[in-house]
């Protein structure tokens, strides 16, 4: 039994109100308790007095793990040459900068002081994969959303108007099958419409085989997702990702929601107008504006920084489209068993170019016009926007006006013209960025034992030396611990735990094996059984990661 | 997992053999060997016979006496500890073995290098030139319309790839599996799985495969309606390479596949760049996707799981405690010939037919591994998907398949002990 | 001053990265400064002084002696001076070099000359595979200078170059320029099989072609090119047989390739 | 000042400061250099109305050429930069890369850069190649009798257009005669051309005209047909006058060249019916650039 005391810190704990109070916690084997029980030992106490104390920092979009993210780490060898991870007494070598092997990317989130990464794009076929990926990614806990939507089962169900229940029900599976914690529709239909040899796909559009729409397929998700009761609202990657004028496109797709939960995901990609000499404009204004209005929407940003990274997305219309734009000139594009495809493309972010440049200011004008932290996220799409090594500096561009605006000052300048950035006065305080890092994203995943430190909660504890300087104040916490191990000092780890996965089981009626199990045998290059990861599998797959299931209030 | 409580025979196997990894077999696990009774193929059948014994007599060995499991590995993690330069080699695993070998070669400092690496390198090499456009096993059975097999029948390595993903009874588009075009390009390849179930036979372009490039350069010249210097390229009148880009041009979902292992390996990059650029020119207006199967000997689960864990792909040396990729100098072949390793450690679950290099002083595999030498440590171990579960690649990367334990035996898994050496490392670091 | 004497006490077993003994990065280092510096050998971490005895103090003129074939990247990214292997090189000789001459009196191994943007690099003796090639997952080669190499070169010589120019006085291997993109090779022996395979741009001068040939690489019939005789000019008085080149002897007979991938190369043949 | 009885104005040729431009053609033979390079300084006689002065500055031999061909140099003034890399654009476009075997390369290794095959290159439409030689650009535009073979780019400097000086004669004949032995001697010379048909020019002009339209008009002071009628500049022995007008590439050449010329004309002196010299300003108004006629025959 270990008893850790962490005494006098400044703790922050927006999920329990708490905003800067001074306060001893206890915790007794990884869990926090509100005080000692008669017999307790402190068997280690740390003075944090005066310190910030905030609970472990959550990511809940970040591509660590999958296919298309192993394609980015072995289609560049450069990217890594220069960022290599060394060996210590306590971790392995691993290397990679936008990149980065799970080892690498596992020590540098606990390093920053996360403690969960979600995977927001598993294809159910390679969830095997993912779990792997991510069970080697030390210390942090992990999970993933399924991506449905433009697989052939889903859309067959739409085309012979399968009732609600049923998709219900296949929905369910798939969670079940996949051990996952959400769904994420990538481009509704429109990987399934690349195939079909279809270029773009607005909302409104038929997919040419099926005729089915993005729009009939966000509602019949959104509708499965929130009357399943899983925790987390369908996680929505648009249509026409990257398109001048999708801006559009994002607000009828809130619409199409029809006023169910819906998380728009990478929302930066999706807010672009059609305004100016060069047909590219912030939709930021009237983005927020939305968000503001529609409580049943969330959004995380997908932040671009400038400089060079790889986009890798499940979207491989857009992301075949973008490879014309690759830097370096190399691209990977698949298609993929039936259930979806994915798009690998290294691409650099230029501070002086017109359209990257404003879309660092879009990205940065919706966090500063959404009005509630609990609803908009900090990402940058890792490694989409930019490796999640940058957070410090996101952060940092958000809690200071005056660096914002230097910054501001140094980009493309009719980007700097056309963006309303220079008018924005927000500053987040620690006290929001702690919501929209923590207990945001604990409370929209449904991590009840997570992102708070309130008693019960898991020992996910991260303690900071103030720094008027947020960046270097994030970047690298005093002490860092998980589930109450201490794994990081001074911004080194010090030991290597292994996380936990947290999945959502929904109750269904197993009884849609019964249109599964031939569907496979006709159609998939598997057999059914052999497509569900059981609990003990997902456990093998993890390396001996935690299954860490979260509960799911039925609604219909 | 039994059909029924009485029955010997478990269905839905997926099978380690070969990198289609197909699970639809059935086996019966009622005596001394395994058989497969349904689904699979020669090698399936050979595979599960051969090493679905239970193997419980076979004992380590160290300088040729036999010793316990715990004396072995102590020996093993002894003499990488004393390596200058240490290479792990062979590396036909499971995902899990395979994650633990790379535990145990970041401590010992070493290079993993599988069996294949001299192709696989310079296949690996395609996506980080110029990345690609592909498709994976499920898409063929249903969208392809015209496959075009580059340099390769598929068949001689994995044999059932018409049968599960050509020839089905039916597919979920046009066009109905039986009416597909197949085209060869090479000649000297079994191409009898070619033919349709209506008797229709492939197009078979005849020609020395070593001569694949100028195959390659016409299709490409042609498909970017520029001339060639022949007017009969390898013999085959123009016409005809015409109509075969015709042919792709029409297609819906043409898809051009190539084993790596089938070209000559000085061309192996060379031939799947050209491969490539042809699918990119014809994705302009129509889809057309490449298809590299490949994975056997667990290929892809070793090259996955490196590249995952550490970011580079293998032939990765950890000498100096940080990655460095160098896959033209980090081949155990090259490492042996040139004297910059003094232990290679062979370790090979799958495999137990490819003999390790005669330089091998640790050799970790199945008992039934035949050996010119007596090694100076010999670990049995046992198989992934006949002895114990585990995951394996299939090598269209489009799946992981479960591998199911079908057969008790005392034997260690090749996971186990390579935890155990690395265990052993770090007790004599400390 | 004389010029840094580092003679290899023993040949290592294993390769040694000994790209930061340059001029660039020894510059202002005293003979101290530069024998504490470390390399790593296989596992082991060793002095400067451990591998090689030291001797003379002019870091601008680095001397590798002793059986150097296991020291990788020997002048990799200098600027400028002068770095002189007496007797075989490894891999990756100049990798990067930015300028400065390296002297390879022997034989070097695979890409050398790799990524080079200015700069020249003399090897008297044999290149193998991959001299002034990209190594893998880089978008070029050699990206400028002159590489010289007195005798034979291995395969894809000039793979993915984009710069420079590439002087082999003896064969070149298979697929010589292949997917190069800008720059030119010159080869006075023979060349192996499907010159210019994928190649994009630039210019391979051959004497003859060999027997495998490309479809794509098509004859534009024999022509005089007025830049031969500036090239040629430009080499005059180097080393080997392209120093002697008579500079009006520029006919040659002109193929263009790879077609299917732009098929604005040429592979020129001497005499033609 | 009077030299072999000729008399020396005390006045000064007012010139201009110019962008200038040495280039090579180089072709299969002289004749065809020759035939490509006076193409190409044709109708360049002033910035007036020419857009560009030009003039062959000498036959090169093939030693002296970067291709080792038979070749000319050729020099060209403007205004601006941006006039003179048009009038290069237009006069390499249609006189050299039309020219049968021709070739073209810069003159001058200093000085600001003028596009030269950076731009001539996109006639290759696709087809073009360039090559770098010994630090030089070169493009190689694909063209019916063999490759255009043009320096990607070439150097302009500041140089000096309009140095001039008057000849007064008695005689038409006289005058063009002297005009012509000078001619003859300033040719010799490099960084210099004269830019008017055989280097000669009748037409001086002043500033300003009766008419709106034009802003230069005839010298009537100097036009002998006008003595009585105008504020002329001759007396009554004056019967014709020509000009010599100079580009150099530097003062100095500019200077030397009037110095060479008027020596020339001096010699002639008043026995061959030549009275005096003199020079076209503009009262020291316009042009940077003065030489005054007594010191540089001093």
């Amino acid at each position: 039994m270990s008893v850790i005391k962490l005494t006098g810190g400044r703790v922050i704990d927006p999920a329990n109100g708490i905003n800067d109070q001074v306060r001893d916690i206890y915790v007794k084997d990884g869990r926090i308790v509100a005080a000692l029980a008669d017999g307790d030992k402190v068997s280690a106490e740390y003075n944090v007095s005066g310190r910030v104390v905030m609970s472990g920092a959550i990511d809940m979009h970040t591509h660590i793990g999958g296919g298309k993210v192993n394609i980015a780490r072995e289609m560049l060898p450069e990217d890594h040459r220069g960022d290599p991870v060394a060996r210590t007494e306590v971790t392995r070598s691993s290397c990679g900068y936008c990149a980065p092997g799970t080892l690498a990317a596992g020590y540098r989130y606990a390093e920053m002081g996360y403690t969960s990464c979600f995977e927001p794009a598993i294809i159910p076929m390679n969830a095997r994969q993912a779990h792997m990926e991510m069970g080697d990614t030390p210390i942090v806990d992990t999970g993933g959303y399924a991506m449905l939507g433009s697989d052939d089962f889903l859309l067959r169900m739409l085309v012979a108007n399968e009732d609600q229940k049923s998709i219900n029900d296949y929905v369910a599976w798939i969670l079940h099958s996949t051990q996952t914690l959400g769904i994420k529709v990538v481009n509704p239909g429109g990987i399934s419409a690349f195939k079909f040899n279809q270029r773009k796909l607005d909302l409104d559009e038929q997919n040419a085989y099926y005729g089915v729409t993005p729009r009939r397929i966000i509602q019949t998700l959104t509708r499965a997702v929130h009357e399943l009761g899983v925790p987390h609202p369908l996680h929505v990657h648009a249509s026409n990702l990257g398109v001048a004028g999708n801006v559009d496109t994002t607000l009828a797709t809130m619409e199409a929601a029809e006023g169910r939960p819906i998380h728009l995901t990478h929302i930066q990609f999706h807010s672009y107008g059609t305004e100016g000499d060069r047909k590219f404009s912030s939709g930021a204004a009237r983005i927020a504006e939305a968000i503001n209005r529609h409580k049943n929407v969330s959004a995380d940003v997908g932040q671009v920084l400038f400089g060079q990274t790889v986009t890798a997305s499940g979207d491989n219309m857009s992301q075949y489209r973008n490879a014309a734009f690759a830097s370096p000139k190399k691209s990977a594009v698949m298609d993929i068993e039936m259930e979806a495809g994915c798009g690998v493309v290294p691409f650099k972010y230029k501070d002086q170019n017109f359209v990257n440049a404003l879309q660092w200011a879009i990205g940065l004008e919706i966090f500063l016009m959404v009005e509630d932290p609990w609803r908009i996220f900090l990402t940058t799409d890792h490694p989409n926007g930019a490796p999640f090594t940058t957070y410090p500096h996101l952060i940092k561009l958000l809690t200071d006006r005056s660096f914002r605006n230097a910054m501001l000052d140094t980009i493309n300048p009719d980007a700097k013209a056309m963006s309303n950035l220079a008018a924005l006065e927000r500053e987040y305080s620690l006290y929001e960025i702690a919501i929209m890092t923590r207990a945001a994203p604990a409370r929209i995943l449904g991590l009840t034992d997570r992102g708070h430190l309130a008693p019960g909660a898991a020992a996910d504890i991260v303690v900071y030396t103030e720094n008027a300087d947020r960046e270097r104040m994030f970047e690298k916490p005093d002490l860092v611990f998980k589930d109450g191990e201490l794994v990081v000092r001074d911004g080194k780890v010090v030991k290597v735990v292994r996380g936990n996965t947290h999945v959502v089981k929904p109750e269904f009626d197993r009884g849609i094996e019964k249109k599964i199990e031939p569907y496979f045998r006709r159609f998939h290059s598997v057999r059914m059984n052999n497509f569900k990861i059981s609990d003990d599998e997902l456990c093998e797959c993890g390396g001996g990661s935690k299954l860490i299931p979260h509960a799911c209030g039925k609604r219909s | 997992m039994t059909n029924e409580a009485s029955s010997t025979v478990v269905t839905e196997v997926a099978c380690p053999f070969c990198g289609l990894a197909c699970d639809d077999l059935s086996v019966d696990t009622a005596g001394e060997a395994l058989a497969v009774v349904g689904g699979g193929c020669a090698k399936a059948q050979a595979g599960f016979a051969r090493l679905g014994v239970s193997h419980d007599g076979a004992s380590a060995r160290v300088g040729g006496q036999p010793a316990s499991l715990e004396a072995a590995c102590a020996e093993v993690a002894r003499r990488v500890k004393a390596s200058a330069q240490p290479v792990f080699a062979g590396m036909a695993l499971d995902v899990g073995g395979m994650r633990e070998v790379m535990e145990l070669a970041d401590a010992a400092g070493g290079v993993v290098d599988h069996l294949y690496s001299e192709i696989g390198w310079r296949s690996t090499r395609v996506v980080q030139d110029v990345g690609y456009v592909t498709t994976t096993l499920a898409e063929v059975k249903n969208r392809a319309d015209l496959i075009v097999l580059v340099g390769t029948d598929v068949v001689s390595k994995a044999s059932r790839f018409f049968e599960r993903y050509v020839w089905n009874d039916e597919a979920m588009f046009e066009p109905a599996p039986a009416a597909r075009r197949i085209v060869y390009l090479g000649g000297g390849l079994n191409t009898a799985a070619g033919q349709s179930p209506d008797g229709r036979a492939a197009d078979v372009f005849d020609f020395d495969r070593a001569r694949m490039p100028e195959a390659l350069s016409t299709l490409n010249a042609l498909l970017a309606k520029q001339p060639v210097s022949e007017a009969a390229p390898l013999g085959i009148e123009l016409a005809r390479w015409q109509a075969l880009v015709e042919a792709l041009r029409a297609a819906k979902y043409s898809v051009l596949v190539w084993m790596a292992g089938d070209f000559e390996p000085a061309q192996v990059d060379l031939n799947i760049n050209a491969i490539m650029s042809a699918v990119r020119a014809l994705n302009v207006t129509t889809r057309s996707n490449g298809l590299g199967l490949g994975g056997a000997d667990g290929e892809l689960n070793a090259s996955m799981v490196h590249a995952w864990q550490t970011g580079y792909p293998m032939r990765t040396s950890f000498a100096s405690g940080i990655p460095l990729y160098d896959p033209v100098h980090n081949g155990t072949a090259r490492l042996v010939e040139q004297g910059e390793t003094d232990t290679v450690v062979w370790i090979s679950a799958l495999n137990d037919k490819t003999p390790p290099p005669p330089e091998a002083k640790v050799v970790i595999a199945p008992p039934t591994l035949k050996l010119e030498h007596e090694p100076e440590v010999f670990i049995p171990v046992s198989t992934p998907g006949v002895h114990h579960v585990g995951h394996f690649f299939r090598g269209d990367k489009g799946a992981a398949l479960p591998l199911r334990a079908l057969r008790a035996t005392r034997l260690p898994s090749a996971a186990k002990v390579a935890a155990a050496i690395t265990a052993q490392l770090k007790e004599v670091s400390a | 001053m004389s010029a840094l004497v580092l003679a290899l006490r023993n040949a290592p077993a294993q390769r040694v990265d000994v790209g930061s003994l340059n001029p660039t990065a020894l510059a202002g280092l005293s003979l101290a400064d530069i024998a504490a510096l470390t390399l790593s050998v296989g596992k082991r971490t060793v002095r400067v002084d451990d591998l090689f005895e030291l001797s003379g103090d002019d870091s601008s003129d680095v001397v590798f002696r002793g059986d150097c074939s296991k020291l990788e990247r020997i002048g990799a990214g200098m600027k400028s001076g002068r770095v002189t292997v007496d007797g075989d090189a490894g891999a990756y000789v100049g990798q990067g070099l930015l300028g400065g001459d390296i002297v390879v009196k022997g034989s070097a191994g695979a890409f050398c000359g790799t990524g080079m943007k200015r700069g020249r690099i003399e090897v008297t003796g044999d290149v193998a595979d991959f001299a002034g090639a990209a190594i893998p997952g880089d978008m070029k080669g050699m990206a400028g200078g002159l590489l010289l190499v007195g005798g034979n070169a291995g395969e894809r010589l000039g793979d993915r170059m984009r710069r420079g120019q590439i002087l082999v006085s003896g064969n070149a291997g298979d697929y010589c320029g292949a997917r190069m993109i800008a720059g030119t090779i010159a080869v006075a022996g023979k060349v192996g099989a499907y010159p210019g395979y994928l190649m994009k741009r630039g210019t391979l001068i051959l004497n003859a072609l060999p027997a495998q040939m490309l479809p794509g690489v098509v004859d534009c019939g024999s022509h005089r090119l007025g830049f031969l005789s500036l090239l040629y000019a430009s080499w005059k008085g180097l080393p080997g047989p392209f120093g002697a080149l008579d500079a009006s002897a520029c006919t040659v007979r002109r193929y263009m390739g790879d077609m299917g991938v732009s098929g604005r190369g040429e592979l020129l043949v001497r005499g033609g | 000042m009077i030299i072999n009885g000729v008399s020396i104005d005390d006045t000064f040729a007012e010139a201009f400061g110019m962008r200038g431009i040495r280039l090579i053609i180089t072709a299969y033979n002289e004749t065809w250099a020759l035939n490509s390079a006076n193409a190409m300084t044709g109708f360049a006689t002033s910035v007036i109305a020419c857009g560009a002065e030009a003039g062959i500055e000498r036959v090169l031999s093939p030693a002296e050429t970067p291709d080792g061909r038979p070749g000319v140099s050729v020099l060209l003034f403007a205004v601006s930069s941006k006039e003179l890399i048009k009038q290069i654009e237009r006069r390499v476009g249609q006189c050299v890369l039309t020219s049968p075997t021709s070739a073209i390369f810069a003159g001058l290794e200093e000085g600001d850069p003028v596009p030269l095959g950076k731009t001539l290159r996109f006639f290759g439409d696709g087809f073009q190649t360039s090559k770098q030689i010994a630090g030089k650009r070169y493009w190689r535009v694909p063209v019916m009798d063999g490759e255009f073979l043009v320096q990607d780019t070439a150097r302009m400097v500041k140089s000096v257009g309009g140095g001039n000086f008057l000849v007064l004669a008695d005689t038409q004949v006289q005058a063009l005669e002297a005009c012509e032995a000078a001619i003859r001697e300033m040719r010799k010379l490099t960084d210099v051309v004269m830019p008017f048909p055989g280097g000669v020019v009748r037409s001086g002009s002043k500033v300003g005209s009766k008419y709106k339209a034009l802003s230069a008009s005839t010298n009537d002071a100097f036009c002998p047909t006008l003595r009585g009628a105008t504020k002329s500049e001759l007396d009554e022995r004056i019967g014709a006058v020509l000009e010599i007008v100079i580009d150099g590439l530097t003062d100095a050449s500019v200077k030397k060249a009037m110095e060479v010329g008027m020596r020339e004309v001096c010699k002639i002196g008043a026995a061959g019916g030549i009275r005096r010299l003199s020079a076209g300003n503009y009262g020291g108004k316009l042009g940077q650039f003065q030489y005054h006629l007594r010191e540089i025959l001093k």
